[in-house]
């Protein structure tokens, strides 16, 4: 299934672009795409675990399964005000 | 309504538009750019949004505040975009009958803003750039 | 440097006057006039001082509170006479490069400048005018 | 000796004007000169305790002497900000 990656900040530095389209299997988890991330980027090697996850503009938990269109976007630590 | 801006914060818009005649005083929390973090020279920071999520994530802060603070006006602004030392990056306004609740409210949207808000912050200086809280 | 003034009080002014390069937040308390008091309309607030009492008495409060917060930069404005509603009768700017600080020490500020200074107000409204706290 | 009276807010308008000098006898306490206004006028009757008392622009205790040439102003509930 196709599932919309968006990336910030570090993130798109480090990746490279700021949204992808990424075929993945049905159930994955969120986590599991960091995973991926993680195994691509080695930038990213010291981060096990993965930072907040937003799913459709909203915190999700990182073991959320992810559906068909959904938009999932990792959160680096934030920083505004 | 948008809380962000890519534009110079109007504080003075917004105090207008929180004032009401009822409110005997009014709390302004402004950050600012300034020249230095953890020991290193800054000249701008950078700020940077997932916009969509960033506005919802305030509104539900803001609505959270509201709620607790009945009698307190609230009006929140976030500019994003290339920052220099003096330039205001969020401002707050509380109004209210007394002033208890507006130090209160205000204090709660910025401690509440910093910690969930999807924003980051690239700091610029002498010394490089870096994005702020991530450990390289 | 007169903290009174017959004026009125141009905030934006108070601000830069005391923001610095280090500065990553401000605070302003802004006093207003409101449209109420204790279940009667006001129209206008009479503010009179003992002028070099009063002067003396929120010097001696700055100086206090500058000690107990040291990296916070303070300017505090009074206005004096006859105030409409929505007008700034009080403008407290306390600057600071981390928040914490600046919100402490405006919050002690007016608290003890609601104690202490020499400064009256006669409420005026559709029900007459009167000296607030004083019991006749 | 002649002391400097300075009368503000209410008790301007209770007393009629904003200042005077008074005579009053060597080693008078300033809540002396309290009780001598309640004397002369009525709408003070109710205040038997004097209010916050400046001598020369500080406060200072009820029972402080006065000298020749004091500032003395009785301070009604303060208000400002």
């Amino acid at each position: 299934m196709r599932v919309r990656m968006l990336y910030f900040a570090v993130l798109r530095d480090i990746i490279g672009k700021s949204e992808a389209d990424v075929m993945i299997p049905e159930g994955t988890r969120a986590a599991e795409v960091w995973q991926m991330l993680r195994r691509d980027h080695r930038e990213l090697a010291g981060y096990e675990q993965p930072p907040l996850t937003a799913i459709n503009e909203n915190y999700a938990a990182p073991d959320s399964v992810l559906r068909e269109g959904d938009e999932l976007a990792f959160i680096p630590p934030v920083a505004g005000g | 309504m948008s809380y962000l801006t890519d534009a110079p914060i109007d504080t003075a818009a917004l105090i207008r538009r929180v004032m009401r005649p009822s409110d005997g005083a009014y709390v302004l929390f402004d950050g600012v750019v300034r020249d230095h973090h953890e020991g290193h020279a800054v000249e701008s920071i950078l700020y940077e949004a997932y916009r969509p999520m960033a506005e919802k994530e305030i509104d539900k802060i803001v609505t959270n505040t509201a709620n607790q603070y009945p009698d307190v006006a609230i009006a929140v602004v976030h500019r994003l975009g290339n920052l220099r030392v003096g330039e205001s990056s969020i401002a707050i306004v509380c109004a209210s009958p007394h002033r208890a609740e507006a130090f209160a409210a205000c204090r709660v949207l910025i401690d509440r803003i910093k910690e969930t808000v999807p924003i980051w912050k690239k700091e610029r200086g002498p010394d490089g750039e870096e994005w702020v809280g991530w450990q390289k």
